[in-house]
């Protein structure tokens, strides 16, 4: 604890050890559960460990062999990537044209306008995920749900949204959805919080909005939406509630991603071998991703 | 601003699209929850009944046998507040403290920690389910408000001391310093100085951690057997093998957004440094 | 005559008969009176608290969680339900027996997947000697389908308490309506009633389907799990096992692999070719069929709808349809044969810790009271009750489901089938039922699951 | 009250050396003036006192006792901090009374001291304020008043008017000189600012990249600097500095390196030849149409009291003050005398005046 800024550690022996040990709390707690966990997914990915059956032998390697043998694991792996970058690009989109809409908006009509139209924009983030997911399932079954309403009002056929192979993407669109206001509000705030000079100044120097967005507006907001796009791919790398309660990850392993095979691995089929390294090669990418991310922040800020 | 009639226009056409977006499968939700199952439209039409008769068969299990889940979901409330309630002080117990010396810290181990909660942040939580599945019922603690807590505190611990840091960070030193020239020892300062400065960050971090609990699906699917099934599981446990009522469950569904409501008017200016962990401020 | 009048008249007989029915209860001060299976008299087990893992909202087994107040005060055991939810109900006590935690004092489980659980309970051959004198004894008064239950080593670890099986319903006021008949008849050649064969099926859910009148000819479950189960049923009562005597799958035969396809091509077909089922099926468990046939929208329906037949007969759920009547489902094999039962058994764990408690409890949820009680949704397992619930005039529950439920099979169960070959099956079903995959590969894909489990499992040599 | 003796006190930052070595003897109640620019460890020094900072090498003694490993709360210091570092969360009267509350004080004594310090500040109505409720002056006020409760040995000033706007700083030097008088406390008060060390302080130390440039009374550093940095940090408008050499051929002048030649009434001892540097302060500059040098005049600031000269004599530019005022406008050309008896010579290489 020598090298605190403030002077509260260095002055105090006694303070000394606080610190240390509230630093060394919390990470004890992260060591058993977290560290621990992990040396533990890692150690039964080794074994073919099904409790069910009493069946747990060091296997070495097998249960990778197996999986990266299997052209399933591999059809997952892309799906979630697939999953991943539809969401975050399409979020990505619409949270930052909201954004800019709203900006327009206040700017337009009145700060009072934009600040109500934000609050409509950020709906999706008050209920619960697992509740959105039933909303959506709720929304594509045939008889209740009214996007069938809808076709049928236009004419059209009915159709089994969910067992079928629009499945996934329907999935996505709840995703796209629920986490748009995520990225919408991180935006809208960086936004509202640019410096307006070099704004302005560039109206002056004759741009048109698409300029003073592409040259001025879109640079300043970089930094930012490296951090969003970041935090927000790998959230939706990690995603869930929606898959499972939406669809189980089906019809058939259709709209399984990587997430939902270690969990089905696991708790339907209670292989926990087999998902521990499905867990395993589920974390490769995000860790890769996180490593990568801090190293290039600790770049850019020296 | 002296704006076109054109701009303004498209403006606010646009601005109806975002909205219909985001509102209308609400709406729809909303007229469910509002009717009985045998009045949910098959057609794009108004229900012919509105009652509120579904609100209160979800809280208090009141509903009719047969088009009723009979199943009140008051114990779930009950779970998922002592739940996220446990949570909560975990992570401010856990959290305060790390967080006081992450913000007035500088070396290299410390970076190093404190990169380490992000990582941890952003591990996929389902790669961590077997081992925890493992640790919690081997200590007896699965189905227990307790067992859930614990793994919750897990997944918010990073948040918290994140977002704790963050108003620390706020904090000047000279004040501590003033404190121990007046003759405060180290737990003097933080309990005089940086407990009653922080709180109203401890309030908002509570607030991130008890949401996140509070939502929390999996590990709360994982580890409950029914007895301590927490509210997104009975939400999504409407949804039966016998009869899914869906009435019930939009209800349901909009009386669990209150607190998330709450939040949005207590905390809401602070959702950006939380959702970004203090990235972006 | 109301289930009520039933249940007083069997209670009385309980209490005045007791001996008829009862023919292995011992001398009377040992047990407590009136009750049978017996429950000891004393209360021995004063002070103990079991836990009973059920499944969430199961409307047929409240009347017992009800009822439970009773056996408390007979015994003095106490009982705490953990209520699992349907789909979780093999994995999670699955994974709680087999960390012997002793978190459980039974095991509650369905005929899908019982097999997983031997090794982890204790035989009850003896406690049933106890009480019936002997195992044939017992068996004859339970359905055939409990004698699918036993394990390898020819002893029952599973008792009996919940009977249900899949049947269908139909409309009466259309099935029975002149120019309806008079319609069918000149279309089809013969005359409208229930279906007994699977060409009827088609024809009368083609004739009754007319979508801009916002009516289907039938609704089924064929969702996820409940569909997969559905289609084992249909398969079931084509004649096959699904595992044969050496383990091998069945639908690897010639005769197997063409009733498979059969079924499944006609559940693929009904939604997506002839459109005759209404396509929310499949997605539809039992609860929201009977929801649907309900609002009017179905002519037909089928499921595991035995757990609202008593809500149907009240006049003021079935405004929008009239009388509702039920039918046995025709088999793909032309007779019936047996069909596929649901058939819900509770175990008592190795690591339970009061053991002798579960077994009280047990005896206590297989009486007379809470059997009928609970009858209003499901069937009892006892013959005899059964019968009166169903069969004699003033049941509770349609003919139909007795007749589908006295040669119900248990399909073979060796532990690893419940597992990863049932998870395989559910996804393989689900790709089947939205138009993913056709029939032939199914087959393929799940007997090569089957295979490769129980290869790997050692049952296959 | 008590003496603070600083022995060879040095202050590393990891590899970098902040205090190199520092001796100050201050004398029981004297009012000393730590002054440098920033970066020359003055704040570090009053942290080091303070117990803010550990020590590297060296001693400080507080009386007759070392403290180099004492707690800040057992130094029996206070400290006014730049920012007043006053908690937020409390009100006036709490403020003063924390550390009597730390230590054990009753209630009655507290409210007595408290109140008789807000009396000698005039703070008693704003006793129940929180600090964000009060001025800018009247918190200044308040974090004196916490220091002056305690009654301490040694009073710690770390810049505390620099957050202030010029006139309240004049004010609140006024106060502190007037507290301090009153008080008599051993008070060292680091600031950037001169003329505060020049008004306040009975002995400045001027500090400088980590060592002690000059200490002594304030005139006698004005006059007498002990070298050039002294001499450019002392003095506003600083003072003028001439790289250049002595010649002593004809009569003794000196040419600066621009070229502009100065008499001199008598050279440094074995100065001929040799270069220096030669200082003359803005206000010991005279317009005198018989001077020796000439000067065109681009910037001229009339401030009413005196008027500021900015002007080019050669190739060199010169910073004159006059107390009078002069009617001069940019491109005009005017004759100076500089005061001989005022210039003073520096080395070029040590910087050493000589």
């Amino acid at each position: 604890m020598s090298h605190m800024v403030s002077s509260v550690a260095r002055t105090d022996r006694l303070g000394q050890y606080l610190l240390g040990a509230l630093l060394a709390l919390p990470f004890l707690y992260i060591a058993v559960f977290y560290a621990y966990p992990i040396y533990k997914v890692v150690s039964l990915s080794l074994r073919d460990f099904q409790i069910a059956y009493g069946i747990d032998d060091w296997i070495g390697l097998g249960n990778y062999t197996e999986l990266l043998s299997s052209a399933e694991t591999w059809r997952t792996l892309g799906r979630t990537l697939l999953y991943t970058a539809i969401c975050v690009s399409v979020s990505f989109g619409l949270g930052l044209g909201m954004a800019l809409l709203t900006v327009s908006l206040a700017d337009a009509f009145s700060e009072r306008f934009g600040r109500a139209f934000r609050h409509i924009v950020i709906a999706p983030m008050i209920f619960i995920p697992a509740a959105a997911g039933v909303m959506w399932a709720f929304a594509y079954t045939e008889h209740y749900g009214w996007v069938n309403h809808i076709l049928i009002a236009l004419g059209l056929q009915a159709y089994p949204w969910l067992v079928s192979d629009a499945a996934f993407f329907l999935v996505m669109v709840t995703d796209i959805w629920g986490w748009t206001p995520f990225i919408y509000l991180i935006l809208l705030a960086a936004l509202q919080s640019l410096p307006q000079e070099p704004i302005e100044a560039a109206r002056v120097d004759g741009a048109n909005a698409w300029q003073v967005f592409r040259y001025v507006t879109f640079p300043l907001l970089k930094p930012v939406i490296v951090i969003a796009l970041t935090i927000k791919t790998l959230d939706t790398y990690r995603a869930f509630d929606y898959l499972w309660i939406m669809t189980n990850g089906g019809p058939g392993t259709s709209s399984t991603t990587l997430n939902l095979a270690t969990y089905k691995a696991a708790f339907q089929n209670l292989d926990f071998g087999k998902a521990s390294a499905l867990a395993v090669i589920t974390m490769i990418f995000p860790l890769t991703v996180m490593i990568l991310f801090l190293t290039f922040r600790r770049r850019g800020a020296k | 601003m002296n704006r076109s009639f054109t701009y303004r226009t498209s403006l606010l056409f646009l601005a109806a699209l975002a909205a219909l977006w985001t509102l209308f499968p609400f709406a729809w939700y909303f007229l469910v929850s509002l009717t009985t199952p045998g009045h949910i439209p098959r057609r794009f039409s108004f229900p012919d009944v509105l009652t509120l008769d579904s609100y209160t068969s979800a809280l208090f299990g009141s509903g009719a046998k047969g088009i009723s889940a009979n199943y009140s979901i008051l114990p779930n409330i009950i779970n998922s507040f002592v739940v996220a309630g446990l949570t909560v002080i975990g992570c401010t117990v856990l959290g305060f403290g790390a967080a006081y010396v992450f913000s007035r810290g500088r070396s290299t181990t410390l970076a190093v920690l404190f990169n380490a909660l992000l990582v941890i942040r952003m591990t996929p939580a389902v790669s961590l389910a077997v081992p925890i599945y493992l640790m919690i019922s081997a200590y007896g603690l699965s189905d227990t408000h307790l067992g859930l807590s614990l793994v919750h505190t897990m997944l918010s611990l990073p948040l918290a001391i994140w977002l704790l840091k963050g108003f620390i960070d706020g904090i000047p030193t000279e004040l501590e310093e003033a404190a121990l020239i007046d003759g405060a020892s180290v737990l003097q300062v933080l309990r005089y100085i940086i407990l009653p400065l922080a709180a109203p960050g401890v309030a908002v971090a509570a607030c991130f951690v008890f949401l996140a609990s509070y939502v929390e699906f999996m590990f709360a699917s994982i580890l409950s057997r029914g007895s301590s099934d927490t509210l997104p599981i009975a939400i999504a446990g409407y949804n039966s093998d016998h009869q899914t009522f869906y009435n019930e469950m939009a209800a349901a569904s909009f009386m669990s957004m209150v607190p998330l409501f709450i939040f949005f008017y207590f905390a809401g200016r602070y959702m950006v440094r939380g959702l970004t962990m203090g990235a972006v401020k | 005559m109301s289930y009520k009048m039933l249940f007083a008249r069997t209670a009385a007989a309980a209490v005045f008969g007791l001996s008829m029915i009862a023919p292995a209860t011992g001398w009377a001060g040992e047990f407590v009176e009136g009750t049978f299976p017996p429950l000891k008299a004393g209360k021995p087990y004063a002070g103990v608290t079991i836990t009973v893992p059920t499944q969430k909202g199961w409307a047929s087994f409240a009347p017992a969680v009800e009822l439970t107040r009773n056996f408390e005060e007979m015994t003095g055991i106490k009982v705490q339900y953990d209520m699992i939810p349907g789909s979780d109900i093999p994995s999670k006590q699955l994974l709680a027996v087999s960390q012997n935690s002793g978190t459980y004092d039974i095991v509650t489980q369905h005929a899908t997947s019982f097999g997983s659980f031997f090794r982890f309970l204790t035989p009850m051959t003896e406690r049933i000697e106890g009480v019936w004198g002997s195992v044939d004894k017992f068996e004859d008064w339970v359905f055939p389908a409990q004698k699918g239950v036993k394990n390898t080593d020819g002893q029952h670890y599973f008792m009996p308490f919940h009977a249900n099986a899949q049947i269908g319903y139909y409309r009466k006021d259309l099935f029975e309506n002149t120019a309806e008949q008079a319609a069918f008849k000149a279309k089809y050649g013969y005359d409208l009633a229930p279906p007994t064969t699977i060409q009827q099926v088609r024809d009368i859910a083609a004739f009754f389907t007319r979508p801009d009148k916002n009516l289907y000819g039938l609704t089924t479950n064929w969702g996820g799990g409940q569909g997969y189960a559905a289609f084992l049923g249909y398969y079931s009562d084509a004649g096959f096992d699904l595992l044969g005597a050496d383990y091998k799958p069945t639908m690897k035969t010639p005769e197997g692999r063409q009733a498979a396809i059969d079924v499944l091509n006609f559940m693929q077909g009904s939604i997506h070719k002839d459109k005759i089922v209404n396509p929310d099926s499949a997605n539809f468990q039992t609860g929201q069929v009977s929801d649907f046939f309900l609002s009017g929208s179905s002519a037909m329906a089928y499921g595991w709808l035995s757990d609202y037949w008593s809500f149907m007969q009240k006049p003021e759920n079935i405004k929008q349809v009239g009388p509702v009547g039920a039918f046995r489902f025709p088999s793909f094999a032309g007779e019936p044969k047996g069909g596929y039962s649901s058939w819900w058994m509770m175990g008592i764990p190795k690591d339970s810790k009061n053991p002798d408690a579960a077994w009280e409890y047990i005896k206590w949820i297989l009486n007379e009271h809470p059997q009928i009680e609970m009858a209003a949704g499901q069937l009892p397992p006892i013959k005899d009750l059964a019968y009166r619930t169903a069969v004699e005039p003033g049941g509770i529950n349609p003919r139909a489901l007795y007749d589908a439920f006295v040669e119900a099979k248990i399909t073979t169960q060796v532990p690893e089938m419940s597992q990863q070959p049932r998870t395989k099956g559910v996804e393989l079903y689900t790709e089947v039922i939205a138009n993913k995959i056709t029939a032939e590969q199914f087959v393929d894909g799940y007997v090569a699951e089957i295979e490769k489990t129980l290869t790997s499992a050692g049952y296959i040599k | 009250m008590a003496t603070v003796q600083i022995v060879d006190v040095r202050k590393d930052f990891g590899s970098v050396k902040v205090v190199k070595g520092i001796d100050i003897d201050i004398n029981d109640g004297e009012f000393v003036a730590l002054v440098g620019p920033s970066g020359c460890g003055k704040s570090t020094l009053l942290r080091m006192i303070a117990g803010l900072e550990q020590i590297t090498g060296g001693e400080i003694r507080v009386g007759t006792k070392v403290v180099n490993n004492v707690a800040p709360k057992d130094r029996d210091i206070a400290m006014v901090f730049q920012n007043y570092a006053l908690y937020p969360h409390m009100t006036v009267a709490e403020n003063m009374a924390f550390s009597l509350k730390l230590k054990g004080v009753s209630k009655r004594e507290i409210e007595q001291r408290v109140n008789k310090a807000a009396g000698i500040l005039s703070l008693t109505p704003l006793l129940g304020r929180l600090p964000r409720q009060l001025s800018g002056g009247q918190r200044q006020r308040v974090a004196m008043g916490r220091a002056i409760v305690r009654d301490p040995q040694v009073f710690l000033f770390d810049e505390p008017l620099s957050n202030l706007d010029a006139k309240l700083r004049v004010q609140m030097r006024a106060e502190i000189k007037e507290l301090y008088q009153r008080l008599k406390t051993t008070t060292i008060y680091v600031t950037h600012d001169q003329i505060e060390a020049m008004t306040m302080a009975d002995r400045i130390v001027i500090m400088h990249d980590g060592i002690v440039e000059q200490m002594g009374q304030p005139l006698e550093i004005y006059d007498q600097p002990d070298n050039m940095f002294v001499a450019g940090f002392i003095g506003s408008p600083a003072i003028n500095l001439y790289p250049g050499a002595f010649h002593t051929e004809d009569r003794a002048v000196f040419v600066t390196d621009g070229g502009v030649i100065i008499p001199l009434e008598r050279p440094p001892v074995g100065a001929a030849r040799r270069r220096g540097v030669l200082g003359i302060r803005p206000e010991h500059i005279a317009i005198d149409p018989a001077g020796a040098v000439s000067l065109a005049v681009m910037v001229t600031e009339p401030t009413g009291s005196e008027t500021f000269i900015l002007g080019r004599s050669e190739e060199e530019t010169m910073r004159c003050l006059f107390r009078e005022r002069v009617a001069l406008k940019p491109g005009d050309t005017v004759r100076l005398r500089l005061d001989p008896n005022r210039i003073l010579f520096f080395d070029e290489e040590t910087g050493r005046r000589t």
